[in-house]
């Protein structure tokens, strides 16, 4: 179910990730970013945009056709203006869907590097906590906390992180865990680099570009999930402007006054779109074919593969 | 193999217990259901009165090891709202939502199995094979309620094809069904299609093709490859799956376990979330551990190395 | 399947009926949910008497009814009134369904609506008597709620999960929270309904209603969204109906803490919104402002020749700024609405923010979870400035309903003694003329107090298929019983 | 005679990729010969053996002309060629453990290609692939068939895979590196089976490989390639002896030989090319393995031998005088080491290392050799403390450094030369701070001055301190190799331990990276720890070896008592491994 999309299947491959580049993207990648730039760009100039205030009421013109009564896109049950609406909308669930992301990517990643290069029972206790995250359906998880932990903006962007660490966390640990065999990391460690900084410079870079990936990814699942919350009327509150809470409200609207379901939920799917799109375009980015070696019968080279097919 | 699945049963258990903790300090430092329970314009004495006979107002602590300690010796209090063994309520349900869930992964995964033959067997792909990726990639950027919402509209209200709520008849397992299974097809058939040119691309299936098989043989042998990282999702969705039905149920008025949760949720029933949850956990841990034991079947390396895919 | 639409399940006389909550319990006195629990089970259980149609109290399983004291209620039972089991419905049974009712240690949720009620005693086989404590005039409203049980059946089975009663229908399917499906005794004592089979189907969302309803899956549905009427009525195979229900919405004010504590700032607040405008575009003008009443008309007690707060903006500033709020320092409140408990109550809060807002009061919309907002509302006793409520009483009298705002009333949220006294003394008059002036002193004491925002009944919009006979009724109760099938025999 | 196999003219482009892998190639087989395809990484032998069987994918353009027995197989259709595959061209791959089928056992596979062109029963095919899986050397063949590859060793896998690309009896046989993934011992039993069976069967033979050991030892005649294009062809007595091509001379030259002058200097490719050549031309001048600074390369022809003939300090022991232990105290002292790794699941423990003791002294060249899986790079990492042994202890220069805890916050006195040249460098931070690093950690330089050392170092091992700000994946394999060397400098270690450090090296390459470690050690009296599994590399470099096998060794003794008069059986067998020695070249 879309409220909570997969972790993404970025499989991590053995061996160091090849030094970032600034992402050359192209086509549908393009088009991915162009749509979230887009959108941040109408969420923070919605003041400029909007016709009307998004939150005036014109009860004497509720569920205006587009173009009616001067409403460009017409307006929803209390006689908002829906075009301001749609422009202030945008706010709410970029706001909330790239705090979480970062919040649950930070929480992850900083976990994922301790525990896959730790080991032990560190390891065992977070991977643990991280099952345990993975148990409990997140849409349960996040009405039982919204329901009774109190409906806030911060409390909905916890949850989000919350439901969404263990993907990062995973990714991580797995990723680290063959990194750490690297002979470069090991270099360090023969060279007396205390762990701190191996953390952050030999494994962190690593896992930048994996991390970035499923950040964008998650970006999807954030946004999507506080739209799924808010329609369950956990999230966004009234008479706030939020795309999901105007699917909500507009959605016994669909056979008098369709435009005022429909044109949020279309806003929303072309921000899920974008992030999407990058995602795929930044996982997709392989790196270009570097000499593969024939290793000549080593131990090493075999643990390797073994580590990727395993 | 009786070590691993030892060890991965008690893993197993640990976080069943470890999410029901979690749910049950949530929802049992969030208030007294007692005032839900009382009828309108009870006084408070009255409402104290059915709160100590329902054990509210006791410590947490005590609630908590009362409770887990009940647990243990298979005894759940009774729901508070159906007035009788929370578990028995579950149980009837639970039918529902297997039917539901069941429908819905097995057409998710048969589309999945199809697009990603389609789309992943020939590596001359272009547009006129590469359609349905951009399908899946759309259904997955769209917000689950959004679907169900339209899918009503336009198969119940519209068109009157089939039935909009309920499981009354054969086919109202349809919608909530196709709604559904729009969550789960996408990571499934993106899984089973990257894993599928993954496969033809090693090795082993040019040595097919050196071997004088046709493309289709080569084909089914990578695919059966690329089966395993497929059955490794569908564990992960399974959690996706089980919150899905939550929504779904609700959008569809399903009379499943996900929509029971909800209510009961709704009505603060709070032995029957604690049991509801319990099945919608142990029904995700079951669903992962056949996903290992399959991982055994499917993969000899597993089988002899005996260890899970994790 | 076949032939299920409206026309063919007429033919087969058959009824689909949405329901808005699922049936929790078959236990008829350990539910006081009338939508849902209690419409199913009032057809396959019966009371002493029941609440007709039209709001009258006309008999059940009790033929005639006198008060042989003040506080003595005499009945006497139907003779043929039996349980499905074949067991007779008489005197023995009715005292233990009291009794049962009574004892504290089954702790039923209906006993909260008998509180005068002391005991019964058997006359004769067909004759027993009901004891209250206080001369009770409200009494047959509550005896309309009282179902009975048979005691035999009782003592063997679980009547949680389990329903024989005496009355019309007769359970074939239930499952907890699942459809409910009945049939029509063939062998009931009483009017044999003209609907055979009945089928409820549990549609909490509105939308699916909706849907249903457009879509021909079902008969009948209440309590609809009035901004779903242009839609219904769009559909030449419905039947719409509207009245006013025995709900009234309003939006109670905290006068024991804040600014709500000051009378000028309540009538302000009355002032400021335009109630008119709000019937007229978000409830499709289905109901009329209320006339600063807490009732709606059909009460019992209820008083006529009240007016309610016109919309006065000019006023509502004065009064504001009389009471120390103005443009350095403006009104803020909080306003609490549960989401998706009340029709359009979400709109309906949004809409008076907004017009409070003109008048200079800025206000905070805190929309919560019903279960969050009554945990607080009643156990915390954290009610803020405002929130958006709807009550009725079920006995359908104005002491029940007035009893939720006297002084020592957990719902009450104000402490007035004018009210209080005028109400308390009202409950031990006797004579009908006498109680009624004290409540209309009660009422009169209210809207000149403004302890709430006065807005307006709660409208009931219900939709019926084309062809089905069924008379809309204020209060909730959804009985197959009343509905026949136009043309269609029986 | 007919060719059976003309290859002429032969292009293969990846447009997609902007790389023309191979150009106006033209070669031949006759029935039953056998020829070796030879040539560095990534010169176009794959892409010219794939092209044979049209087994690019549709991301190649291939133009020219290929003739299987009078049939063009250039353009032909899937049909046909699905009629040749298998049946009379079939190909046997690198790495077996890849190129066969996971997840069907090893009989059902042969048996399967077996059925593709039989028309026979589901038994009669399986009848036939234990029958070759037998031949190939499989023991209790009717039992293993129905293992799965993984349970096999990388030698069995290669026998089986041979079993499933001759089941059908082909005609030519193209086998790409058959042999690189595996042990010397396990490489020689292996060619010795295709050998056999090439005569048994009579067909013909297309050997890729890159070494000249085994080309030598099968070949008839050898075609050299380089970027692409053929630029030698001939007998194989005539490449190695006499090459025209200065590339395929100077190849032919830089690997060491069993024959040649221990501690001598290897004449390297790009020199050679140089020397016979003139200055490279345009194209030879853009690849980056061409383009190191004369400067490193043309210092010294040093003595005969060497050790520490020219170190300070050290009291002029070199090889050949006897245990280094004897004389002076040690630099290294390892005893009885023992390290055991727990087995898997239902699996007994693996002891990888068992009571190992050895010395080093100041200045010395240890060579530790032995088939894979021996324990030779567990014990380096004892050394380097990247583990502690299970048992034992190791001292360096009097100081007990067994728990790697015993050395921290302490400037490290042993360094490492790592295999890979690809994972032993950080890809995302400059070649500067990878070397620079250490010197922040233990010395009060300053950025300036760290900054001169780096570029100091990298010009001592040959490097242009420019390249100080380049990323590693700018730098081919043998700088990169170079780039970790001058790393392990940083800290002036007193023992530099070199796990294989050339063996992922192409040939062309190795010389170079030999070179400068030899070099390194003389100017420096390092001492070093040098590990192999090639004798002839080990020969070359060291002058004390000690031979390892399941964790013991069984062998320790000066170079020339081990190469010409092992005591131990295990060291004769590796000795017999060895590929016989290429001709002199020049
Ligand atoms: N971390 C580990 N866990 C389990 N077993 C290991 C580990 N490291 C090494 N081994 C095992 O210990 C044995 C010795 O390994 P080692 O890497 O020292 O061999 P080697 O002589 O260096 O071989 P190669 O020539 O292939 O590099 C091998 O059987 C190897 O599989
Ligand atoms: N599918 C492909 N797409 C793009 N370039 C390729 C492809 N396959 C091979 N190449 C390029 O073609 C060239 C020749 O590759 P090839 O595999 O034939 O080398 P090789 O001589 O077999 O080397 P090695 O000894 O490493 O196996 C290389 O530069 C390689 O990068
Ligand atoms: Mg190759
Ligand atoms: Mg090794």
């Amino acid at each position: 179910m879309k409220l909570l999309p997969p972790p993404p299947q970025t499989t991590p491959e053995a061996g160091p990730a090849p030094r970032t580049r600034r992402p050359r993207l192209g086509g549908a990648g393009a088009v991915g970013a162009v749509l979230l730039a887009l959108v941040a760009l109408v969420a923070v100039c919605a003041p400029l945009l909007a016709p009307h205030d998004p939150l005036a009421q014109d009860l004497a013109h509720t569920n205006a056709a587009p173009g009616e009564h001067g409403y460009l896109l017409g307006t929803d049950q209390l006689g908002r203006d829906l075009l301001s609406r749609l422009l202030y909308g945008a706010r709410t669930p970029l706001l909330v869907g790239v705090v979480a992301v970062v919040c649950g990517g930070a929480f992850g990643t900083l976990l994922g590097l301790v525990s896959g290069f730790a080991r032990g029972w560190a390891d065992q206790v977070l991977s643990r906590l991280a099952d345990i995250q993975l148990a409990l359906p997140s849409v349960l998880l996040a009405l039982l906390v919204l329901t009774f932990g109190g409906q806030s903006t911060a409390v909905l962007v916890l949850v989000i992180a919350l439901t969404g660490w263990p993907a990062y966390f995973r990714l991580v640990r797995s990723r680290v865990l063959s990194l750490r065999t690297m002979p470069y990391v090991e270099a360090s460690l023969t060279q007396g680099v205390p762990t701190w900084r191996v953390l952050l410079y030999d494994l962190l870079p690593g896992v930048r570009g994996l991390v970035a990936v499923t950040a964008t990814l998650d970006l999807s699942r954030a946004v999507l999930m506080e739209a799924g919350l808010t329609y369950l009327g956990l999230g966004a509150q009234a008479p706030a402007a939020d795309w999901g809470l105007m699917v909500a409200e507009g959605q016994g609207q669909l056979l008098g006054a369709w435009w005022v379901a429909v044109l949020p939920g279309l806003c929303l799917v072309a921000l899920v779109i974008g992030a999407n799109l990058l995602g795929e375009r930044l996982a997709g980015r392989r790196p270009g074919r570097r000499p593969v070696r024939t290793v000549k019968n080593t131990a090493t080279a075999n643990r390797a593969k073994r580590s990727t097919t395993a | 193999m009786i070590r691993f699945l030892t060890r991965r049963l008690s893993l197993t258990l640990l976080a069943v217990w470890g999410a029901l903790s979690a749910v049950f300090l949530v929802l049992h430092s969030s208030g007294d259901p007692a005032v839900m329970m009382a009828p309108i314009g009870a006084p408070p004495e009255k409402v104290a009165q059915l709160s100590h006979a329902l054990g509210y107002d006791r410590p947490l602590a005590e609630q908590y090891f009362s409770f887990f300690g009940d647990a243990l010796r298979g005894h759940f209090p009774d729901s508070l709202t159906f007035q009788q063994p929370a578990i028995e309520v579950v149980l009837q349900r639970l039918g529902a939502t297997v039917l539901l869930a069941g429908v819905a992964l097995a057409a998710a995964a048969l589309l999945a199995l199809a697009v990603g033959l389609w789309t992943g067997s020939r590596e001359d792909g272009g547009a006129r094979r590469e359609w349905p990726m951009w399908v899946v990639f759309l259904a997955q950027s769209v917000p689950g309620f959004y679907v169900g919402v339209l899918l009503v509209w336009i198969f119940g209200v519209r068109l009157h094809w089939l039935p909009t709520s309920g499981a009354t008849t054969a086919t109202s397992i349809v919608l909530p069904a196709a709604t559904l299974a729009c969550g789960v097809l996408p990571p499934l058939a993106r899984v089973f299609r990257n894993n599928l040119r993954g496969e033809l691309a090693r090795p082993y299936s040019r040595t097919g093709t050196a071997l004088g098989m046709s493309r289709a043989r080569v084909v089914r042998h990578a695919a059966y490859g690329s089966l395993l990282p497929t059955v490794t999702v569908l564990g992960l969705e399974a959690g996706a799956l089980l919150g899905g039905t939550v929504i779904v149920e609700s959008v569809f008025s399903w009379p499943g376990v996900g929509q029971l949760a909800v209510t009961a949720l709704q009505n603060q029933d709070y032995p029957l979330v604690l049991a509801d949850l319990t099945f919608l956990i142990l029904a995700f841990v079951l669903v992962n551990l056949i996903v290992d034991l399959l991982y055994g079947v499917l993969d000899p390396r597993v089988r002899h190395e005996g260890r899970g895919p994790r | 399947l076949p032939g299920d639409t409206p026309r063919g399940r007429a033919d087969a006389s058959r009824v689909t009926i949405g329901l808005s909550a699922a049936v929790t319990t078959l236990d008829p006195m350990n539910t006081t949910s009338v939508g849902t629990d209690l419409s199913v089970l009032s057809s396959v259980y019966s009371s002493l008497v029941t609440r007709r149609p039209d709001l009258t109290i006309g008999p059940d399983a009790a033929t005639s009814w006198r008060r042989v004291e003040p506080t003595r209620w005499r009945f006497t039972l139907h003779r043929k009134a039996a349980f499905a089991d074949g067991s007779p419905l008489d005197a023995d049974v009715v005292v233990w369904n009291v009794e049962r009712l009574l004892n504290a240690a089954n702790a039923l949720r209906m006993t909260s609506n008998f509180p005068s009620l002391k005991a019964a005693r058997k006359v004769d086989r067909h004759t027993v008597d009901l004891l209250t404590t206080t001369p009770d005039a409200d009494l047959l409203g509550a005896l309309s709620f009282l179902y009975l049980l048979s005691p035999r059946w009782a003592a063997r089975h679980q009547p949680a999960t389990q329903a024989m009663g005496s009355g019309p229908y007769e359970i074939t399917d239930y499952s907890p929270g699942g459809t409910v499906e009945l049939r029509a005794r063939d062998d009931y004592w009483g009017r044999k309904p003209a609907i055979r089979r009945v089928t409820y189907r549990i549609t909490p969302s509105e939308p699916a209603r909706v849907s249903g309803l457009l879509s021909g899956e079902l008969d009948a549905v209440a309590g609809l969204d009035p901004q779903d009427l242009d839609r219904l009525r769009a559909d030449r195979a419905l039947r719409i109906q509207r009245l006013d229900t025995t709900r009234m919405a309003f939006i109670k004010l905290n006068t024991l803490k804040g600014p709500m504590r000051d009378v000028r700032v309540r009538r302000a607040v009355n002032y400021a919104v335009d109630k008119r405008a709000i019937t007229a575009s978000l409830l499709k003008n289905t109901v009329r402002p209320s006339p600063g009443q807490l009732l709606t008309d059909y009460y019992s007690g209820h008083t006529d020749g009240l007016s309610g707060y016109p919309h006065d903006p000019d006023r509502a500033r004065a009064l504001l700024r009389e009471a120390g709020y103005g443009n350095g320092h403006p009104l803020k409140v909080t306003l609490r609405v549960p989401s998706g408990q009340y029709v359009a109550g979400e709109l309906v809060v949004q809409a008076v923010a907004q017009q409070l807002s003109e008048a200079g009061v800025s206000v905070r919309i805190d929309s919560v979870p019903f279960t969050v907002y009554m945990q607080k509302y009643l156990q915390e006793k954290a009610m803020p400035d405002m929130q958006y409520i709807t009550q009725a009483w079920p006995t359908l009298a104005a002491g029940g309903l007035y009893g939720l705002f006297v002084s020592d009333s957990p719902y009450a949220y104000w402490d007035d003694q004018e009210f209080t006294a005028a109400v308390a003394e009202a409950r031990r008059t006797e004579g009908r003329t006498a109680r009624d002036a004290l409540y209309a002193r009660a009422a009169r004491r209210a809207r000149d107090q403004a302890p709430v925002l006065f807005l307006f009944p709660q409208p009931g919009v219900y939709a019926t298929a084309e062809g089905l006979n069924w008379r809309a009724r204020p209060d909730d109760w959804v009985r197959p019983a009343d509905m026949s099938w136009k043309g269609a025999a029986g | 005679m007919n060719p059976l196999l003309e290859v002429s003219g032969l292009n293969v482009a990846f447009p997609g990729a902007g790389v023309r892998a191979v150009r106006d190639v033209s070669w031949q087989v006759g029935p039953g010969e056998t020829i070796g395809l030879v040539g560095e990484s990534g010169s176009g032998k794959s892409a010219t053996g794939l092209a044979v069987l049209g087994l690019h994918g549709p991301g190649a353009r291939i133009t020219g002309s290929i003739r299987f027995d009078g049939r063009e197989l250039v353009g032909a259709d899937e049909r046909e060629l699905r009629g040749i595959r298998g049946r009379r061209i079939s190909t046997i791959f690198q790495d077996a453990l890849d190129a066969l089928n996971p997840y069907r056992p090893v009989g059902a596979q042969i048996a399967e290609a077996y059925r593709l062109h039989h028309d026979v029963s589901r038994t009669a095919a399986r009848t036939r692939a234990v029958e070759l899986l037998e031949r190939v050397g499989i023991d209790r063949a009717g039992r293993r068939a129905k293992d799965y590859p993984h349970q096999f060793s990388g030698g069995m896998r290669q026998r089986v895979m041979i079993a499933a690309a001759l089941v059908n009896e082909p005609d030519l046989v193209i086998a790409d590196e058959p042999t690189t993934a595996l042990d010397a011992t396990v490489q020689a039993q292996v060619l010795r089976l295709l050998t056999e069976l090439q005569r048994e069967m009579g067909m013909a033979v297309v050997l890729v490989t890159h070494d000249f050991g085994v080309v030598s030892q099968m070949c008839s005649r050898v075609v050299v390639m380089y970027r692409g294009r053929v630029v030698e062809q001939g007998s194989a007595a005539e490449v190695l002896t006499a090459a025209r091509h200065p590339y395929a001379r100077a190849l032919v030259a830089s690997v060491p030989r069993m024959d040649d002058t221990p501690g001598s200097r290897l004449p390297t490719v790009p020199e050679t090319v140089a020397s016979l050549m003139g200055p490279l031309d345009e194209e030879a001048l853009s690849d980056p393995t061409l383009r190191v600074p004369a400067a490193g390369e043309a210092r010294s022809d040093g003595p005969e031998d060497t050790a520490a003939v020219e170190v300070k300090g050290a009291e002029g022991f070199g090889i050949g005088k006897g245990r280094a232990g004897e004389k002076t105290t040690p630099l290294l002292r390892a005893r009885d080491l023992t390290v055991t790794f727990p087995g898997r699941i239902g699996r007994a423990p693996l002891r990888a290392v068992d009571g190992v003791s050895f010395d080093i002294a100041p200045g010395e060249s240890f060579g530790l050799v032995g088939e894979s899986g021996s324990g030779k790079s567990t014990i380096s990492r004892v050394l380097l403390g990247l583990r502690s042994p299970d048992d034992g202890s190791v001292v360096f220069d009097g100081e007990d450094i067994t728990r790697p805890a015993r050395r921290r916050g302490r400037a490290p006195a042993i360094q490492m030369v790592f295999q890979d040249p690809y994972g032993s460098l950080n890809p995302d931070r400059r070649i500067g701070h990878t070397i620079g690093a250490p010197l922040a950690l233990h010395t009060d330089l300053s950025r300036t001055e760290r900054r001169e050392r780096v570029a100091a170092l990298l010009t001592e091992v040959g490097l242009d301190p420019a390249l100080a700000d380049a990323y590693p994946d700018e730098l081919s394999g043998g700088m990169r190799q170079r780039v970790g060397i001058a790393r392990a400098l940083a800290l002036e270690p007193r023992l530099l331990v070199a796990d294989e450090p050339v063996s992922a090296l192409d040939v062309s390459v190795q010389a170079q990276v030999l070179n400068l470690l030899t070099e390194l050690r003389r100017s420096r009296g390092l001492a070093m720890l040098f590990v192999s599994h090639d004798l002839t590399v080990v020969r070359h470099m060291c002058s004390r070896i000690a031979v390892l096998h399941q964790g013991r060794i069984v062998e320790v003794g000066e170079r020339d008592q081990i190469m010409e008069r092992p005591v131990s059986d295990h060291t004769r067998a590796l000795l017999d491994a060895m590929p016989a020695p290429a001709h002199h070249p020049v």
